[in-house]
């Protein structure tokens, strides 16, 4: 089993669940999430100054799948989040040991 | 004898007055962060009762009481003695007494919150209490029994402010001025960006300011006749020329006009015209809103680049503001417009520009130096600012064992 | 006659009162968790529909239409038969009867909606509706009619509540305490803490609550004038008092002034002053406000010992505001402030402060029982409290299907 | 003359049509997301100013300037000339003609403000800015002066408009229908769910409106008489009415009654009643009530089927309330009730019935065609859709440089 | 060492900080989520017209371990959240390479 | 390559963020979370009863960088953050399998 994180445009969102869903994966985590990296931040105006805020809202999604099917969920995440500009975001691919369901204490795959 | 008409506007200006303070907290308290709102929030509502006990005990009949050589009340209204449902003869004759006092009570209260802002998010909570007091009494009263007080010497001296550019606006700003001098900026200072953590709360509280203001101008008529009615439309055509300005000015030189500038444009107008607003037609508010809104907005970039941490701008918007209103009626007053006001610089008459330049001149020194004296004491005897771990913390934890949101 | 300055200000005050429902709905929903802060407004707020409804069908003629025996109106105002732009020839003689008739509405509908503090967080809509609607008949109104109908036995007896310290807080206090004895408290209670998920949506509440009460209380003189001016400046101190008082109690005793203090402070200050508002001066207004700080605060500290969950302090606050306040008018009231008033005990009359504790035990023990049956009878047949499942979810999403904030 | 207790409610009435803006700004601010907010403000609040400076400028004249054939007032008023402390002999006899000037401002304030939400969440400030302007001068003065000014051609024909029902509702409506014509929808409409970002807010909108809603419909008397205390009235009786029937429908359809639900019915019945509020008694103005909770509703969920973006619903809510209740006028209005009104269908005179429709009709289409001419120009040559990257990042971001909330 | 991140429902958080803290365990950290499987979203109505809202509050935590204590902290999570409905929520267990603690620089076990 | 979570101060994140700027570290995902520990929650007073907080506002930064960085992000982060004081927070290192742009699809180091 592997997690995957995806760190990608909140407005994108509604997009990704939908492809993943289509691919019948039904389960994930979400949570909000600030970015930093190639993006520019964008200028704000406080009382006629500027200032420049780096860190820009994503969405962080994490699901947990089964190994085989660790290409296949990047590739429609990737899909679905893309809009070929910068700041598109990231997915990272961690192993995971195990998982417990906690309704049913079932473990491993059955619990995914 | 007593009007209705003229209670019932005093009554319900009063009510909007007080109304003004719980706005300015909402004002200040959006645009600091999340940790000192309510930090900043106390320090304006506790003023309702502070300012309000030491009102009825001493500051009406020091500020309005029999004169005493022009420069103070005596206290033979001491705790509100003889001051009940009878007109006084002298002020606001048509309406209870009563009714005259609570609507002074009002402005009492505020004048001393407006500057809280030039030094919010890092004082202790005590010992501003302490500052607020002394400063009432022997600042506050004081110039208020010189500039309204029958008798007061500036106002004997032909000084003019209908609705306290001086009294208000201006004391305050000068003691922001001083605190801003004795109170280290905000760690982080000139760093970090104290961004505001909620607009929307400084834009409803603006909305509250603005229909509140409607009170402390238009009720500084003291009836419900055409005088009101002039301070009612130029409070309300100032403030829009301010924010107009202020957006504008904004957009020109920062590429986008804000909300928050808006929002202050609008303030700066209506703190500008209040010394102005029963004395000048609409012309002449709308000139002097855009004049407030172009003079603040360059004072608060000033402000910036020689690095005081004014911190939500109570100099370079009450302060100037008190300053250039009170001027600006030295030049816009006419008594085409109102009898009982004066003839100004346009009018043709000079001189009493000078006598609102003395005014100011005055008012601002002696509002700076008292406030200056008043913080280095205190703060030699109680240490005004928070530590640096309680600033870490923030005010609303540190100094109030509370948290503004919870989820 | 009507007088356009009397009835400027009872128009403008009922506004204010009407504006007091919607500064409820932000005291009590800052104070309860996000996930139920729109439930709470609703039962607030829907007080405006369904209050105002019952008010002009049967609500006014039962508490201001003829009397019968001193215990009730006729139905002969029913459906506001006759009451139109005349004034009426027994309230309220300088204004149409119409704005007699919808000020006192606004007092009707706050009512029921002070009551639901007590059980906020776990209770149905739909059963609280029908409560709510069978109180206003069976509580609010025959009390209304006791102590201002004209005829009514309490006020014959002498009994005197300027603005509502029976009427209003005392009945809304005593139904609370029935409604906290048959409802189970909140599930988590006593183990879990509920902090207040917003308490600047409190603290506005707070300020929209003051500036209505002037309305309230000066508003109850009915007409702009001196006792007009004595409720208005009595009402401000009170609050400002109640504000100081819960303040330096809590300062002393926990270490720390909160923000929650302050507001709750000023509320206990504001209800208990209610009852005398317009028959004492200003400093046993103060001296009524420090005790209503003083015993509120005491109030509440005791229930959280007794483990009552009185959520958002109702009893605590109302209901012992409204009981202290009528037995302190018993105390302070002179006529020498209102000759229309009474002469109390430091005035050398005893007799008014037992004929003001008469009035409380009255309408203290009527209110209770009568909740308590209304309330025992409603649960058994509809069910009072949310499913616990429910109570996990909200009543935002489980009551109203909405949530109150989404980004 | 003066009657100060006229002047004093009519200076109250503008403060509260003033806070209306606001309260409108929070109304329409909370239904939108919160990258949306400051901008959805920001499009209601520079109308004060916007507006203010049209208005004394050359929109007073326009609408109450001395009539021409009819159709417009002259210049003679030009920059509020001879508009000054002294009665009109002509509007609001008995209050400074700057009293009814202002007042008046405060209307054409909020008008093109309404407008807004029709089209929230999308449109660039500076091109709605230019709209908003010449929609004043093309679209709101001139209907202003047909039916309000002395000698207005819809006012000769008896058309009557109490408060604004054609003034101010319906010319905003249609404009509202005419820009959701013109500018499409938001991008991912009828597929995402737009949910509100901040429902308490728009709660707070809601009390502030109803709250200012007794200055705009109470005020419009123009004196604290039997008239205003019957617009008063019919107001609050609307709005509770709306608030009810849209809840109850609600439950019923959709099996819970929620805040939005509750607020939007107030604000149904609020504006719908507007047109009718002094002219009609009690009972109709709950008809009215129920009626606007009813259509308003359907009209609602009507566009939703259709797909109109009518985003905030100003059409359904506003141009459909002003249609509803100028021809419920025309049903309800009775003599008996305002001598200066008209006897409406159920008082025997079907005629009245009809001269509403038509001017129903003339407004509505008027408003429409000036305002999609208008929309369609401006589009052209500034384009009036943000990008759809910039819709993406949000308005505030975009068009103000601020976010709303930091932490 | 490992990384436990527990998926749980928000009302059961003190419960299952108590069960921790009763077994010893004093770290953790948490945040607020949004979680998406088999537990049906709510309906929510705007203006008449109904949504449906898939994504479910949730409150992830977040435990280093020592290898050992795995077992037993899943199994004091696992009871302590559970309610038997859907939605109870997921744990899962991920390798961890390094601790350090940032105030003295320890690492490793005497991190934790 | 390795995952880097930080748990910190949260006002310590100007720092933590220029100090990585300065070696070079241009990306990162920050999120806000709570912290239990040692450091002692505070106390909140609610009308007069006081209520101990015990979870505390923490900023957690996730990194993902290259094996070889590992140590030398940690030292930055660390001294950055570095108070002294209990409560500083804690850096955990966690493998990573896989990083992907979503913008272009590149896999691995290059796509850090
Ligand atoms: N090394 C990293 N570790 C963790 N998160 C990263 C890293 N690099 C980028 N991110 C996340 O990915 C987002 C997109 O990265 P960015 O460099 O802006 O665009 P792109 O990946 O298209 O070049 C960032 O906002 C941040 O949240
Ligand atoms: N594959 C997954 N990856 C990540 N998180 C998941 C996954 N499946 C479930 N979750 C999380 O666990 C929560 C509970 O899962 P759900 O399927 O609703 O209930 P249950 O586990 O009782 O069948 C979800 O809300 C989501 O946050
Ligand atoms: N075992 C753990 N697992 C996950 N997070 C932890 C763990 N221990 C500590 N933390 C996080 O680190 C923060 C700091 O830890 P704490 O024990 O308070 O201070 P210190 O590390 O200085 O002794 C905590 O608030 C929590 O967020």
């Amino acid at each position: 089993m592997k997690k995957i994180e995806a760190i990608i445009k909140p407005f994108k969102l509604d997009d990704v669940k939908e492809a993943l869903n289509a691919k019948g994966i039904k389960g994930m985590t979400l949570s909000e999430v600030k970015g930093y990296g190639r993006q520019k931040g964008h200028k704000e105006i406080y009382r006629g100054a500027e200032y420049v805020v780096d860190f820009i809202p994503k969405v962080k999604l994490e699901l947990i799948v089964e190994a085989e099917q660790v290409e296949e969920v990047i590739e429609c995440i990737r899909q679905a989040a893309l809009t070929g500009k910068i700041g598109d975001g990231k997915i990272f691919v961690l192993p995971v040991e195990d998982v417990i369901r906690v309704r049913t204490g079932e473990k491993g795959k059955s619990a995914i | 004898m007593i009007n209705n008409g003229d209670t019932a506007f005093v009554l319900a200006a009063a009510g909007l007055v007080l109304l003004m303070t719980p706005g300015l907290a909402l004002f200040y308290g959006g645009m600091v962060r999340g940790k000192n709102v309510l930090g900043t929030f106390m320090q304006s509502l506790m003023m309702i009762a502070l300012v309000s006990i030491e009102w009825v005990a001493l500051g009406y009949t020091m500020s309005f009481g029999p004169d005493l050589h022009g420069v103070i009340g005596s206290l033979a209204w001491l705790g509100l003695n003889t001051v009940g449902a009878a007109p006084s003869p002298t002020y606001a004759t048509t309406i209870p007494q009563s009714v005259f006092m609570i609507y002074q009570c009002m402005f009492a209260i505020i004048t001393p919150a407006l500057i809280t802002g030039a030094i919010a998010e890092r004082v202790r909570f005590a010992p501003f209490l302490v500052f607020a007091l002394l400063w009432s009494l022997l600042v506050y009263n004081p110039v208020c029994h010189w500039v309204w007080g029958s008798g007061g010497w500036l106002a004997a001296r032909g000084v003019l402010d209908f609705a306290g550019g001086l009294v208000v606006h201006l004391t305050s700003g000068a003691a922001a001025l001083a605190a801003v001098l004795v109170i280290p900026p905000r760690s982080g200072f000139g760093k970090q960006s104290f961004m505001p953590h909620n607009l929307p709360m400084t834009v409803l509280g603006t909305g509250l300011l603005w229909f509140g203001w409607f009170g402390f101008n238009g009720g500084s008529a003291l009836a419900a006749n055409g005088i009101a009615a002039t301070a009612f439309v130029s409070t309300h055509l100032a403030g829009m020329a301010g924010m107009a300005a202020w957006s504008l000015i904004e957009w020109a030189h920062r590429g986008k006009p804000t909300t928050l500038g808006a929002a202050s444009g609008a303030v700066a107008g209506l703190a500008t015209v209040t010394p102005a607003a029963g004395f000048v037609g609409p012309v002449p508010a709308i000139l002097i809103g855009v004049i407030a809104g172009v003079i603040c907005y360059n004072a608060v970039n000033f402000k910036n680049r020689i690095g005081l941490d004014d911190s939500l701008d109570v100099i370079g918007i009450h302060g100037v503001g008190g300053f250039v209103g009170t001027v600006c009626l030295g030049v816009f007053a006419a008594k085409a417009v109102n009898p009982a006001g004066a003839d100004g610089l346009l009018a043709g008459n000079p001189a009493f520009l000078g006598r609102q330049i003395f005014g100011v001149m005055v008012v601002g020194a002696y509002a700076f130096v008292v406030s200056w004296v008043l913080l280095k004491v205190i703060n030699a005897v109680m240490g005004l600012r928070v530590s640096s771990e309680a600033e870490v913390t923030g005010l609303d934890l540190h100094e109030h064992s509370e948290t503004a949101y919870n989820n």
